[in-house]
C-alpha cells in the first residue's frame, strides 16, 4: 500500500512530559549512592561479623541506633524505588500485551510499596527492646 | 544468540543482576521485618536462612550487587562524560578488576564459613 | 487496485526526489512510484561533487562551467540546454544547502569546493575548482537531503511498486501499471502528468560502477511502444572502477591530486592530454587506459589494469576528503590507498542517451520535438541533451536537481490544467499477460545464463572501443538472446516478493536498450565524444552533428531519425586538453 | 573454496515458521555474501528473496544476520567468515519472505524525529555560513544509510518494538547538532518520550553493527544529554 509519510503521533502524544527523564536521573543518583551504602551494609554485616552469628539481638542492637536506622532505611527506600523502576523498564520491555503489562504493574508496585510499609514499620516503630 | 560484544553482555548480565537483587531485597525484608513478631519467630527464620544453600545464594547476591554497582558506574560514567562511550569496553574490564577486589573479602570470609561448617549452631 | 494522483513520479533517486519535491511545491498532489525504498537508489552511490560555478575558492563564471559542458560533450550537447543548466545549477546548488544538505566548508563558512575532470577556468586553460562536495558521498547526502525534504512535505511513496506498464493512448499519457513487490498485486495508476526518473542501464555491462537495479525499465518500456530513445550509442565508461569490480572510485580522488600511472610507473595522462592530464574528461581517460593495457604496459599478472596512486597525498587529505573510497580499497581489494595504489579499470558508469525532452522534461517523439502531453522524463532516463557524447564528472548531480526540477514545475502547472483520463481493470492486461507468461513458461532458459551472455558480449563488442564488424556481430548476438529470452522460465510461482520474477522482466529491458545501444552505435559512422569507432576515429561535424532518435521496429530492426544540435555560443572546435 | 551456506527461508504463502535450508556454494576469499546468495539464487533456487542494489555498501538494502551479527551482505566477505555461513533476516521487524522484513516500523521511526533541516529564518540569497568546526559537529550522522543494522541488532528493540531505535536517534542527532537547524525541540518531542532515548540502554550492538562505522551510541549519549542540559 501507498505509504504516506506522517508523523509518528503516538511518540508525540507521549511525550507531553519528562518524566522519564528525571526517572533516568533518579536511577543514576540513586546508583551512585547505592553502590556506597551497600558495600557498607555488606562489609559490616558479612566481613566485619561472622554472618552466622547474625541473630535478633545482633539486628536489635544494631537498630536500636539512630544512624543505622536511617542508614538502612535509606538503603531500603532508595533500593525499592531503583529497583522498581529498574523492573518497570524490564516490563515495558518484555511483557507486549498492554494490558497484561498493567495488572503485572498493579501487582508488582503493590508488593513493592507493601514491602516500603513493612520495612519502615520494622526500622522506626518496632521497639526491639534493647534500651 | 545474536553474537553482541562487552556491551551486549554488561547490558544482559546488568539486567539479570537487577532483578536478582530486587528479588532478594524482598525477601530481606520480610526476614528483619520478622523481629516485630519477636525473637523466637525472627531467630527462627535467620536460622533457616544460616543453611549452606543459602549462603552460597548470599555469595551469588553479593556478586551480583557488586557487578550491578560497578557496571552502574560504568554506565554513569558513560552518560556524563564525554570518553565513557569511548573505553566503555576498556571500562567493563575495569569493573571485572573492582568486581574480583571487593568480592575476594566476602568470598574468603562466607566461602570459608561453608566449608568450615560453622554454621547453624 | 487503483490509484489516482496529478503527478506521479516514477523513480525515487535525485531525479526523481527533485521533480516530486518542486512539483509538489506548485501545489500539485504527488506521488512516487519506486521499485526500491528511496534511500537505496543509486544517486547515493554518486560520490565526486555536484559541479556549479559558485567562485567560493577561485573565479569562476556560468559560461565557463557552460563551455565546458559542450567541450566536454564533443559539441553534440545542445547549447540552450547547456546554458540553462550552468546558469541554474549554481541556484539548485544554494538551495540544496538551504534544505540541509551537508555540503564540506571552506574557513570562511562558504561551500568547499574541488577540481573535477573536464572542469576550467579561463575556456580550457587549467582545472577550475566548480565541484560543491561532501566527503566523497555528495550523492549520498543529496539523495538524502531530498527524500528528507520529500517527508517534510508529505509526498505520498509507493515503495517497492515495479512500473510495468506506462499506458499511452491517442498520443497521450494516461497512467500507470505497477506490480507491487510484497503482494505480487498489479496496481492501476491514474494520473495527469507522469514524471519518467527512473535512471539508468549500466547492468547491460559486466564491469559497471551500477546498481543491479540499473536495468533500464522505463527507457525500454516507451521503446516498446514505439517512443524514440535519443543517443543511445553514448555511454560513458568511468576511468577508475576498482578492478575488477567496476566499484567507482570519484574522479575526486583526481581531483585531489591522485595520478594514474602504467606498469612502467609512468604518469601516461600526460602524453593523452598534457594540459590537464589526468583530469581530462572520461571518454579520453578510459580510452587512453585501454590503449595502455591493449599497449602491452598494463599491470598486474595479466597485465589487464592500471593504477591510481595516491601515496603522495597527506594521508588526512584521503581519510577526511575521500574516506569512502579509502574504505572500498581497504574491504575489496585489501589495498590500501595511503600506502600502495590502487587497481582501477574503467566501469560502465553513466548513459549520456535516453528518452528524448524538451527543456522542461516533456517528452519528445520525434525530430520536430512534438511533445507527448503528460509525459515527462528527467535524470539520466532522460536526454535534454545536455552531456552530448561525453557527460563531465559532477554534471549528473546538477542534471537531476535543474532538470528534475524544471520537469515538477512544469509537470505540476501542466496537471492543474489537465483532466484525469479513464482507467480500466482492461490497461492491466498486457502487463498481466507478460507475467503469467514467465511464471507459467516451461522454457530451459535461465534469466541468470542469459543475463551473463548479454553481459559478456556487450563489453566485448560495444563498451569503450568499437567497429563495425563487433558490433555487427552484436547485433546477432542481441537477436539470439531475445529469441530465447521468449523461452525463459522461472523457478518461482509465487506472488509475495517473487524478486526472480522482477529480473526476468528487468532481463527483457536490458536486451531491448541493448538493442537500441547497439543498432544507434552501428549506424553513427564516426568518433565523438564516449563513442569511439576504430573504423571510423575521426569525428565527422559534416555528417553527424546530429542526434540519434532509435526506433524499434521490431525485434532486431531499428529505424532512425535525427534531431539537429542546438548550437549556439560555441563553435563546434577540434577537442583538445 | 566449498562453502556451506545455510539460509533461514520462509515462504508465507507455505510455511508456519521459518527453517533452514542448506546450500552448497563454490565461492572465491574475496567473494561477498551478497555474490553467495546470487548464486544460490541464479543457480540453484531462484524463489530465494532478499534485497539488494548498489552491491558495495551504500545503498543499505542487504543488511542481514550474517554469522551471528548484523552486517550488510555486500560488504561481507567470504574470507572473514570461513567456510560455514548463516544468514538470517534481521531481527524486530516482521519477516515478509526469506530475508526480506517489512522495513515500514523502521522508516515510520525515522519520521518521527522530523528528519529534515529545521529552519524558517528566511534564508540568505548565497549560501548559509557554517564553519569546518560547526560541519563537523554532526558528520557522523550524515554518513547512515538507513539500513537498519543498527536498530535491528538493538536487544530492547527485539523485545520493544516501540523504540524509536538508534537510527532514528542518529538521524536526529544529524539536526540537533547543526547549526543551522532551529528545530531542537520539536525533535525532543519524540526522543524524550517513554519510547525515545531513554529506553537506550547503552549495549553497544548498534555501534558493532554499522556498516558504516558510526559510533552509533556515542551519538545517542550525546542526544540524551543534550536533553538534559535543555531541561536543567
Amino acid at each position: 500500500m501507498a505509504i504516506k509519510s506522517k508523523r509518528y503521533q503516538e511518540a508525540r502524544l507521549e511525550a507531553s512530559t519528562n518524566l522519564e527523564l528525571y526517572w533516568w536521573v533518579f536511577m543514576r543518583i540513586s546508583g551512585l549512592v547505592l553502590v556506597f551504602l551497600l558495600i557498607g551494609h555488606m562489609w559490616m554485616n558479612a566481613v566485619l561479623v561472622d554472618l552466622n552469628s547474625i541473630d535478633y539481638e545482633y539486628v536489635a542492637k544494631r537498630l536500636s541506633q539512630t544512624t543505622w536506622k536511617v542508614y538502612d532505611w535509606l538503603i531500603l527506600a532508595l533500593a525499592l524505588l531503583h529497583g522498581g523502576n529498574g523492573l518497570r523498564y524490564v516490563l515495558d520491555d518484555w511483557v507486549r500485551d498492554p494490558a497484561k503489562r498493567f495488572w503485572t504493574k498493579v501487582v508488582v508496585y503493590g508488593l513493592l510499596a507493601f514491602l516500603f510499609f513493612l520495612g519502615s514499620l520494622s526500622l522506626f516503630n518496632h521497639d526491639f527492646g534493647v534500651n | 544468540m545474536y553474537r553482541g560484544r562487552e556491551g551486549q553482555w554488561a547490558f544482559y548480565l546488568h539486567r539479570i543482576s537487577g532483578i536478582g537483587i530486587l528479588v532478594f531485597l524482598i525477601l530481606h525484608v520480610l526476614n528483619i521485618a520478622s523481629a516485630m513478631w519477636g525473637p523466637e519467630v525472627s531467630n527462627a527464620f535467620m536460622k533457616f536462612y544460616h543453611q549452606p544453600v543459602f549462603q552460597l545464594g548470599l555469595l551469588v547476591l553479593i556478586a551480583g550487587v557488586l557487578y550491578h554497582g560497578f557496571n552502574g558506574l560504568r554506565i554513569i560514567l558513560m552518560d556524563f562524560t564525554a570518553w565513557g562511550v569511548r573505553y566503555q569496553r576498556q571500562l567493563w574490564y575495569a569493573v571485572w578488576v573492582l568486581f574480583v577486589v571487593f568480592y575476594l573479602p566476602f568470598l574468603l570470609k562466607i566461602g570459608g564459613g561453608i566449608l568450615g561448617g560453622s554454621h547453624g549452631d | 487496485m487503483a490509484h489516482r494522483h496529478e503527478v506521479i513520479v516514477v523513480g525515487a533517486g535525485g531525479a526523481g526526489l527533485a521533480t516530486a519535491l518542486y512539483a509538489a511545491r506548485e501545489g500539485a498532489d504527488v506521488a512516487v512510484v519506486t521499485k526500491l525504498y528511496p534511500t537505496r537508489s543509486h544517486t547515493g552511490a554518486a560520490q565526486g561533487g555536484i559541479g556549479a560555478a559558485l567562485g567560493n575558492v577561485e573565479e569562476d563564471h556560468w559560461e565557463w562551467h557552460m563551455f565546458d559542458t559542450v567541450k566536454g560533450g564533443d559539441y553534440l550537447t545542445d547549447q540552450d540546454a547547456a546554458e540553462v543548466f550552468a546558469k541554474e545549477v549554481i541556484e539548485a546548488v544554494i538551495e540544496l544547502e538551504h534544505m540541509g544538505l551537508p555540503f564540506d566548508r571552506l574557513p570562511n563558512g562558504k561551500i568547499a569546493q574541488r577540481r573535477f575532470g573536464g572542469h576550467t577556468k579561463d575556456w580550457g586553460k587549467a582545472p577550475v575548482h566548480r565541484a560543491a562536495h561532501a566527503a566523497d558521498r555528495t550523492g549520498h547526502m543529496i539523495l538524502q537531503t531530498l527524500y528528507q525534504q520529500c517527508v517534510k512535505h508529505n509526498i505520498t511513496f509507493y515503495n517497492e511498486f515495479h512500473v510495468t506498464d506506462v499506458i499511452i493512448e491517442d498520443g497521450v499519457a494516461k497512467g500507470l501499471v505497477a506490480l507491487e513487490l510484497a503482494t505480487g498485486e498489479l496496481h492501476l495508476f491514474q494520473a495527469k502528468a507522469i514524471v519518467i526518473a527512473s535512471g539508468g542501464f549500466g547492468r547491460i555491462y559486466k564491469v559497471t560502477s551500477n546498481a543491479y537495479t540499473l536495468t533500464g525499465d522505463l527507457q525500454a518500456i516507451l521503446y516498446r511502444k514505439g517512443l524514440p530513445l535519443e543517443d543511445m550509442e553514448f555511454y560513458q565508461f568511468h576511468p577508475t572502477g576498482l578492478y575488477p569490480l567496476g566499484i567507482l572510485l570519484t574522479e575526486g580522488a583526481r581531483g585531489e591530486g591522485g595520478i594514474l600511472r602504467n606498469a612502467l610507473g609512468e604518469r601516461f595522462m600526460e602524453r593523452y592530454a598534457p594540459t590537464i592530464k589526468d583530469l581530462a574528461p572520461r571518454d579520453l581517460v578510459s580510452r587512453a587506459m585501454y590503449l595502455e593495457v591493449r599497449e602491452g604496459r598494463g599491470c598486474g599478472p595479466k597485465k589487464d589494469h592500471v593504477l591510481l596512486d595516491l601515496t603522495h597525498l597527506p594521508p588526512e587529505v584521503i581519510e577526511k576528503k575521500l574516506p569512502d573510497i579509502t574504505e572500498f580499497s581497504r574491504i575489496y581489494l585489501g589495498v590500501d590507498p595511503l600506502k600502495e595504489p590502487v587497481p582501477v579499470m574503467p566501469t560502465a558508469h553513466y548513459a549520456m542517451g535516453g528518452i528524448p525532452t524538451t527543456l522542461w522534461g516533456q517528452v519528445i517523439k520525434d525530430e520536430k520535438n512534438t511533445v507527448v502531453p503528460g509525459l515527462y522524463a528527467a535524470g539520466e532516463a532522460a536526454c535534454v541533451s545536455l552531456h552530448g557524447a561525453n557527460r563531465l564528472g559532477t554534471n549528473s548531480l546538477g542534471d537531476l536537481v535543474v532538470f528534475g526540477r524544471r520537469a515538477g514545475i512544469h509537470a505540476a502547472r501542466f496537471a492543474k490544467d489537465a483532466d484525469y483520463h479513464e482507467l480500466t481493470e482492461e490497461h492491466l492486461g498486457p502487463s498481466r499477460e507478460r507475467i503469467e507468461r514467465i511464471k507459467n513458461s516451461t522454457g530451459k532458459e535461465k534469466v541468470a545464463v542469459l543475463r551473463a551472455e548479454l553481459q559478456q558480449s556487450m563489453m566485448d563488442n560495444a563498451s569503450v572501443f568499437r567497429t563495425g564488424e563487433l558490433l555487427q556481430k552484436q547485433v546477432e548476438i542481441l537477436k539470439e538472446l531475445m529469441d530465447r529470452y521468449k523461452r525463459i522460465s522461472i523457478d518461482d510461482k509465487g506472488d509475495a516478493y517473487n524478486t526472480e520474477l522482477v529480473e526476468a522482466l528487468e532481463l527483457g529491458y536490458l536486451l531491448e536498450v541493448s538493442e537500441a545501444l547497439v543498432h544507434s552505435a552501428l549506424n553513427r559512422t564516426e568518433s565523438r565524444g564516449a563513442h569511439a569507432r576504430e573504423d571510423y576515429p575521426e569525428r565527422d561535424d559534416e555528417n553527424w552533428l546530429k542526434h540519434t532518435l532509435a526506433y524499434k521496429v521490431e525485434d532486431g530492426k531499428v529505424a532512425f531519425r535525427y534531431k539537429p544540435v542546438v548550437l549556439g555560443r560555441f563553435e563546434p572546435k577540434p577537442r583538445t586538453y | 573454496m566449498q562453502v556451506t551456506l545455510k539460509i533461514l527461508r520462509f515462504d508465507p504463502a507455505k510455511d508456519k515458521k521459518p527453517h533452514w535450508e542448506t546450500y552448497q556454494v563454490e565461492a572465491e576469499p574475496w567473494d561477498r555474501v551478497l555474490d553467495l546468495l546470487h548464486k544460490v539464487k541464479w543457480y540453484q533456487d531462484g524463489s530465494l528473496a532478499f534485497r539488494r542494489s548498489c552491491g558495495h555498501g551504500i545503498c543499505g538494502s542487504d543488511a542481514m544476520l550474517i554469522n551471528g551479527r548484523n552486517r550488510l551482505a555486500c560488504k561481507t566477505l567470504v574470507k572473514d567468515l570461513g567456510s560455514v555461513i548463516t544468514v538470517e533476516p534481521i531481527r524486530g521487524l516482521p519477516v515478509e519472505k526469506d530475508l526480506i522484513v517489512d522495513m515500514e516500523p523502521f522508516f515510520a521511526a525515522y519520521r518521527a524525529v522530523k528528519p529534515y533541516l529545521i529552519n524558517d529564518e528566511p534564508p540568505p540569497q548565497r549560501e548559509r555560513l557554517q564553519s569546518p568546526e560547526e560541519r563537523a559537529r554532526f558528520d557522523q550522522g550524515t554518513k547512515c544509510i538507513l539500513c537498519a543494522s543498527c536498530t535491528t541488532s538493538c536487544p530492547v528493540f527485539w523485545v520493544n518494538g516501540t523504540y524509536i531505535g538508534p537510527a532514528a536517534i542518529v538521524q536526529a542527532h544529524r539536526f540537533i547538532f547543526d547549526s543551522r537547524d532551529r528545530g531542537k525541540r520539536e525533535r525532543f518531542k519524540a526522543l524524550a518520550s517513554g519510547s525515545g532515548v531513554w529506553r537506550c540502554r547503552t549495549a553497544y550492538n548498534c555501534t558493532e553493527a554499522c556498516p558504516r562505522e558510526i559510533p552509533v551510541t556515542q551519538l545517542i549519549e550525546e542526544v540524551k544529554r543534550e536533553i538534559l542540559f535543555d531541561h536543567f
